[in-house]
């Protein structure tokens, strides 16, 4: 089924290359964005193009040959990483439409570095998605801490500073001071081999006691996840533009993070294996916690970004929370939800920023009625968070309702309920939102909202937004794909 | 040819700091050159010497000075031994050696007018010194050489501004004091078995069983504490940072790579070489611990004072201190993987070392500041200089692929090994609070304001700011910057070759 | 090797030493430490060093001194301790 | 205070230790202690007399056995000398390279002089004995280059420094030593190109008269000479820039 | 009386004394390197230091009852003219040791190297700050206002 193959590398490498050609090209930002869109469809076709060979359950594989003593630098493309690598490139078009929209609406200074920077984050991203061991894993994930720090601090006022100190610091610290000792003591353990096999390299090799200690380094090292306590660099992130956000934290940063956990759970532990050694419960309630508590502090937010920060926490602890019940059903929900909250949360950021750019409103409390100036956006909004609430007809209703199931089969009546309430409380927070947009009036004093006359943003910010809010509901409806690269995990797993 | 390499390493800078010297400060060039040629000539040497010794089958070369005693057991002559962490300090040492002169050109002209022969000269002798230490097998002739390479140091040092002259003479009190206490182990040594060639003490040590006697004991005690002293181990560091610092800006930078380093080298020597791993693993059980302990509090010291300094170079010389715990404490492990990774640091620290203050005397050069203020705006300003500044940063941090991730990666690894949590701690730590000394350097490169450049006069799409045009920084400075960063990358890279080959040399423990 | 000489010269050696540190002038000093230089030479030839003797006479209490002496000159003479 | 405290303890722990390892010495003269009856030490006292025809122990071990120590001694004491004058050499605008007035200080008075005038010839002559015959009496290389330089220094003390620099200019004094190191590494390098191992002098053989004990003699002649020539000029260096600060100018 | 003395001087001191007084020696030395402020007596104690550790190295090669390590005339004529075997003319036992003594030839000559460049840098700081007592220099660099 290992199959050797360049695909992974080239994948990888073409929004590399198109850094330099950034570079070369910011004399002409036509011509510069143009490069960022080739390699962005050159991306996806290249994904696209592996597809097959995953379905068909093999497994492509390129080494750089071996960097540490049996341990090779070197991408491997199973079923997780082909989804993840899926939603990824796909959502870096629409991302890439959007922030050329964005971008050239407000004007922002220094435009090469930041699509410079989203390029090599981009590919940073796909490296974890490809990552074929856990050095390799660490490697990229690293290196997306890195690039994506220019971006976060964009603006390089006061705040962004500030967003991007506290970004750094949680990101670079706990994964130095987790998730380096945690390796480094599994490549100790498993003889030097860190390869992600089925069933994972520390089957057997390990005890209960310090697989607790190596698991939680691990869950919490990789805090790309948002996963309480160190959940708060993700409200600070919000300095960012608005483009930022939406791959931050729909699609690259913390996707990857809860990947890697999955990637941990899955390829280094192996399910069976945390089976036995029965130490996931404690993940479980972490995750439970992170949940609610989440939720619950979306609802005091004003601030729209920053509220649809804190849902991202909690829908990414529904992600650990599904794969820490080691139930087929639970595995397979949480992959799902990694690709439909992706969806979901995307146009909601979309959608954040279309408003601030129409009307240079941040707060809910001012979008009072604002439906009637941009329905479309607006209704957009609607969808996604409908489909992030998970009801159907949108796709978030799949894996939730896997999520569940997995719930239950692990008989975790305690997370199930926990599951319920928190659905309860998104809705609480992302549906007034949309609502009180599109159905209430304009209070009298608003002033920046046109009473009548609609006043959308550039186009080039709408049709992003429009494609993803019904891509929510296309994956409702066709969740095949998705749904049978989840199963192949379970397969291997 | 090839079995002369050895002594050849030594003698062609030798004759090139005569011929300097010969021909005097009015030839600046020509003296600048035959470092050049000779250094150049050394390093080709020194590539030359690893790959016989790659060849050769028993994996150490013997050079016998004199041609005394092929024959019998016993050596009456001076040997020079070349196993494969010699031949690679050896090279490091050169190339440094080499590069830096090349990086010299300019600044010597400017910081040492009339002397730069005798600059040349003895920066050429230096390295010939530090070669002489690496090879040796004879252990007064390592004390002799040790003499050399400080002598040299505590000229080269002096050659700076007043301050340089206090902290030189502080130097060399410490210096002398650590050198002594070598010496009278040496002499403790010789008065028990009676003669002075490494391996040959080890065999009668072995042969006469003398582990017990309380002479063999203080003798490691005074050659360890002379060693300790010499390459600042955290108690004795006092002389460091300011010898460092305000030593010419040429001299720094290529001191504070190589120094301390071959220090610890031949610590590891000693070590496992004289007095032998079950001796110094086996008694070492109560003070091994110790010295663990020392390392960890030298490293979490060094990286605090570091952390406190506002000084460019002062806060690199405290991070030097920290490094030294980390090569420290994994050669007293007592496992093989804690040994690799100090010997693989002494490489991959004298890269990143090197970068890192290059990128620091050019960038005081260019600012006129020596403070951390500055950086501010420099990566609009001089981008290269600050990509081999990020470099070695990254590096210091410990982010792959540079070299300083992997060193990490082996001592914590040993650390693991032989369950010394707290010296992985101590490591860990210290990459922690590297991380906040260089994030806080870039944050200020990376948004800081010009000097008495304001923002607004700066173009406003940075796009448009033409990248070069604002670094003015000679090419004879950054060609060699560029080299150590690739260096720094290269090590890592290939540390898996580098640590197979370490291993190999390796006594079995 | 004569162990009378041997203990006397010892002795006087310290006692050298011991000045040579304390007095406040450092000429004074100085030349008390070329007398330290001689004795060490006495000594040396005394346990059958003479190379060794010979070079000290030579080094330590000739030029040694010779420079301490020039550095006094061109320097400070009294000394606080 | 605290400084001279902590310095008193840390010098009674060493000195406690120290004298603890005085315990299980040989005692002091042992003709059986292992450095005196090692091989390497009875080698030297047997054989050194059939391998290089020296009578002198010392100076066959010093220049021949542990030649490549002495070597990088020789390069100590040129580091010393251009070190100090890379520290403290004071070029005034390049004061160094005019000539000297004719007598800006005329030294000491008449007796001293003309006495020290009478005394250097004959200083300088025995120094040279010393350096030749180091091969059967005390004496070598650097005794006899010491006082060499040591007769300068006195030729500066009593006629002042512009007498002795017109005998031994700096430039003079700088090629001196240099050229003493490099008769010495020369030679070792001679050897090589005779199919020898650095400073291997029985190589020399085919080109120096005797059998190799006769030409390994010769060779510590040789390089014994090449000694004498960097230490009577770094000496004197010496001498002269710490006697004036480094301006080469009025001496003592 | 004086017999007894002289024995019990013989028997119990003189086997140990040169190492005791070595060890003083660098004791002396060493504090005054340490603790002494001006830096002239500083090198001053350095030079003891450093004779001290010579007398060590010195008390190794001696030998009771032996001579220079120089053979005498009629030793090296029997040897190298007649061709004799050099050991039935030598005894070892008459010999000092020549190798710690060749040891402290190099020690001496470094010694006195380090000491010139020591002297020369106590002039540099002379020059500069016109004292040689440590302290003022370190007050004078406070007020100047370096760190």
């Amino acid at each position: 089924m290992l199959e050797e193959s360049y695909l992974p590398l080239i994948t990888w490498m073409v929004s590399l290359l198109a850094v330099p050609a950034i570079m070369l090209l910011r004399k002409n930002p036509n011509a510069r964005e143009g490069a960022t869109f080739v390699a962005a469809f050159a991306k996806f076709a290249l994904v696209l193009a592996m597809l097959p060979a995953v379905m068909a359950g093999g497994v492509l594989r390129f080494s750089f040959g071996e960097i540490l003593p049996g341990i090779p630098l070197e991408f491997r493309v199973d079923g997780l990483g082909m989804l993840f690598a899926l939603v990824a490139s796909s959502l870096w078009i629409l991302t890439t439409l959007y922030a050329v929209g964005y971008m050239r609406g407000l004007k922002e200074h220094d435009q090469t570095r930041f699509f410079a920077c989203f390029a090599v984050s981009i590919s940073a991203t796909i490296g974890v998605a490809f990552a074929g061991n856990l050095f390799t894993l660490y490697l990229f994930y690293e290196m997306l801490s890195l690039s994506t720090y220019p971006l976060v601090t964009h603006h390089g006022d006061k705040a962004a500073r500030s967003g991007g100190r506290t970004y750094l610091s949680h990101l670079l610290g706990t994964s130095v001071a987790f998730v380096l000792p945690a390796m480094i003591y599994c490549w100790v353990k498993s003889g030097g081999d860190m390869s992600f096999t089925d069933g994972g390299f520390l089957a057997g090799k390990i005890g209960a006691g310090d697989g607790l200690i190596v698991l939680l380094a691990f869950t919490l090292g990789f805090a790309k996840s948002g996963l309480m306590p160190f959940h708060s660099w993700l409200p600070n992130a919000m300095v960012a533009p608005t483009p930022v956000s939406a791959l931050l934290h729909a699609v690259a940063v913390v996707k990857v993070g809860v990947f890697c956990i999955l990637r941990v759970f899955t390829g280094v532990f192996g399910i069976d294996t945390l089976k036995d050694l029965d130490i996931t419960t404690v993940v479980t309630y972490i995750a439970g916690f992170t949940v609610i508590t989440s939720s619950l502090i979306a609802l005091t937010q004003d601030n729209l970004k920053r509220r649809l920060a804190f849902s991202t926490i909690g829908q990414l602890a529904y992600i650990i929370l599904g794969v820490s019940f080691l139930s087929a059903n639970g595995i397979t929900g949480s992959a799902m939800h990694i690709a439909m909250h992706a969806f979901g949360k995307i146009t909601l950021f979309f959608c954040a920023g279309a408003i601030f750019m129409a009307t240079g409103k941040k707060y809910v409390s001012q979008m009072v009625g604002i439906g009637r100036q941009m329905p479309v956006t607006m209704t957009a909004f609607l969808l996604g968070s409908l489909s992030i609430i998970g009801l159907p007809p949108f796709g978030g209703a799949w894996s939730k309702w896997y999520l569940f199931l997995g719930a239950l089969d692990a008989d975790q009546m305690f997370m199930a309920v926990i599951l319920v309430i928190s659905s309860l409380l998104n809705i609480a927070y992302l549906l007034p939102v949309a609502v009180n947009a599109l159905f209430r009036k304009p209070p009298a004093d608003s002033e920046g909202i046109a009473i009548s006359g609609i006043r959308e943003a550039p186009a080039a910010c709408v049709i992003p937004l429009s494609i993803t809010a019904v891509a929510g509901f296309v994956i409702f409806l066709f969740p095949d794909l998705v749904f049978d690269l989840a199963q192949l995990l379970i397969a291997n797993g | 040819m090839t079995e002369h390499y050895p002594v050849l390493i030594l003698l062609v800078p030798l004759f090139g700091a005569l011929l300097a010297t010969l021909l005097g400060s009015e030839r600046q060039v020509a003296c600048w050159f035959t470092a050049l040629i000779a250094l150049g000539g050394s390093s080709i040497l020194a590539i030359g010497n690893i790959c016989a010794l790659l060849a050769s089958a028993e994996g150490e070369l013997r050079y016998r000075m004199g041609g005394w005693n092929e024959n019998s057991g016993y050596e009456v002559g001076i040997e020079l031994r070349i196993d494969m962490l010699a031949a690679l300090v050896v090279a490091a040492v050169v190339i440094v050696g080499f590069i830096n002169t090349i990086f010299a050109k300019t600044r010597v002209t400017g910081e040492m007018r009339e002397k730069a022969a005798f600059f040349y000269a003895l920066n050429q002798l230096l390295i010939v010194g530090l070669c002489g230490i690496v090879m040796t097998n004879d252990a007064f002739n390592l004390y002799v050489l040790i003499e050399i390479t400080s002598l040299t140091s505590y000229a080269l040092i002096a050659m700076g501004n007043r301050r340089a002259a206090l902290s030189s003479f502080n130097y060399i009190i410490m210096g002398t004091i650590g050198a002594s206490f070598y010496l009278l182990g040496v002499g403790y040594l010789y008065i028990k078995t009676g003669t002075l060639n490494i391996d040959d003490i080890h065999t009668v040590l072995q042969s006469g069983n003398l582990w017990g006697d309380t002479s063999i004991t203080i003798a490691f005690i005074l050659i360890m504490l002379g060693l300790w002293t010499k390459m600042a181990l955290f108690p004795l560091h006092g002389w460091l940072p300011n010898a460092y610092s305000y030593a010419p800006g040429v001299v720094g930078s290529f001191m504070a790579p190589l120094m301390t380093k071959v220090m610890v080298y031949v610590m590891l020597r000693i070590m496992l070489w004289l007095f032998g791993g079950e001796y110094i693993y086996s008694s070492g059980l109560v003070w091994g611990e110790l010295v663990i302990w020392m390392s960890i509090i030298a490293i979490v010291a060094g990286s605090f004072l570091a952390l406190a300094r506002t000084d460019i170079k002062k806060m690199l010389t405290y991070l030097i201190v920290a490094e030294v715990g980390y090569m420290v404490g994994g050669a007293w492990l007592a496992n093989g993987a804690g040994l690799a990774g100090s010997m693989y640091h002494i490489l991959s620290d004298a890269a990143m070392t090197f970068c890192l203050f290059l990128a620091a005397a050019i960038v005081i050069l260019r600012t006129g500041d020596h403070r951390l203020t500055a950086f501010n705006g420099l990566f609009r300003s001089m981008p290269l200089t600050m990509i081999g500044f990020t470099v070695g940063g990254l590096s210091m941090i410990g982010l792959p692929p540079t070299c300083g991730f992997f060193s990490k990666w082996y001592l914590i690894s040993g650390g693991i090994e032989a369950g010394h949590w707290s010296y992985v701690a101590a490591l860990l730590f210290s990459s922690l609070v590297n991380a906040v000394i260089f994030f806080r350097i870039f944050e200020r490169a990376y948004f800081g304001n010009l000097k008495g450049v304001a923002d607004e006069q700066l173009p406003d799409d940075g796009d448009c700011a033409p990248l070069l045009t604002l670094e003015r920084v000679p090419f004879s400075m950054l060609i060699p910057l560029f080299i150590a960063g690739a260096s720094v990358l290269l090590v890592g890279i290939y540390n898996n070759t580098l640590v197979s080959w370490l291993k190999a040399a390796m006594p079995p423990l | 090797m004569i162990w009378q000489f041997d203990i006397i010269i010892l002795v006087f050696m310290v006692v050298a030493a011991i000045i040579a540190l304390r007095v406040k002038d450092l000429l004074g000093a100085t030349l008390v430490f070329g007398i330290y230089s001689f004795l060490i030479c006495l000594l040396w030839a005394e346990m059958g060093a003479v190379d060794v003797a010979f070079t000290e006479a030579a080094v330590g209490a000739g030029v040694s001194t010779v420079i301490m002496i020039a550095t006094v000159f061109a320097t400070a003479r009294r000394s606080r301790d | 205070m605290t400084m001279k405290f902590f310095g008193f303890v840390a010098v009674v722990v060493v000195g406690i230790l120290l004298l603890a390892a005085t315990g299980d010495f040989p005692e002091w003269g042992d003709p059986h202690s292992p450095a005196s009856e090692g091989q390497v030490s009875s080698f030297y006292i047997e054989r050194t007399v059939n391998e290089t025809k020296v009578p002198n122990m010392v100076t066959a071990v010093l220049a021949d056995f542990r030649g490549y120590d002495t070597m990088f001694e020789t390069v100590v004491i040129f580091i010393a000398g251009i070190g100090i004058i890379a520290v403290l050499r004071n070029f005034g605008d390049g004061a160094a390279h005019v000539p000297d007035p004719p007598e800006p200080d005329e030294g000491s008075d008449l007796i001293v002089r003309s006495t020290c005038r009478l005394v250097v010839p004959l200083i300088q002559l025995f120094a040279l004995y010393v350096v030749a015959h180091g091969h059967h009496s005390p004496g070598g290389g650097f005794q006899g280059g010491v006082m060499l330089g040591a007769s300068y220094i006195l030729l500066a003390l009593a006629c002042g420094l512009p007498a002795a620099k017109r005998r031994m200019g700096e430039r003079k004094a700088i090629t001196l030593a240099a050229s003493g190191i490099i008769i010495y590494a020369g030679w070792g390098v001679a050897c090589m190109f005779c199919g020898g191992n650095f400073l291997d002098y029985a190589s020399l053989d085919p080109l120096l008269p005797g059998d190799k004990a006769m030409a390994r003699s010769h060779s510590m002649l040789v390089v014994e000479i090449g000694v004498a020539f960097t230490v009577t000029a770094i000496m004197f260096a010496i001498y002269s820039n710490l006697s004036t600060r480094g301006r080469l100018e009025k001496g003592l | 009386m004086e017999f007894l003395a002289a024995g019990f001087i013989e028997d119990h001191i003189v086997p140990k004394f040169n190492y005791w007084i070595y060890v003083i020696l660098m004791m002396i030395g060493l504090y005054a390197m340490i603790t002494k402020n001006n830096l002239i007596k500083k090198l001053i104690g350095m030079a003891v230091f450093q004779t001290a550790i010579i007398l060590f190295y010195v008390s190794i090669g001696v030998k009771e009852e032996s001579g220079i390590p120089i053979l005498s005339h009629g030793q090296h004529h029997a040897i190298v003219d007649e061709g004799r075997p050099s050991e039935e003319v030598i005894t070892k036992e008459k010999f000092a040791n020549p190798l710690p003594h060749v040891l402290m030839l190099t020690a001496i000559v470094v010694g006195v190297s380090t000491l010139g460049l020591a002297l020369a840098i106590t002039q540099r700081i002379y020059i500069s700050f016109n004292t040689l007592e440590e302290d003022e220099i370190l007050d004078q660099l406070r007020r100047g206002g370096h760190d």
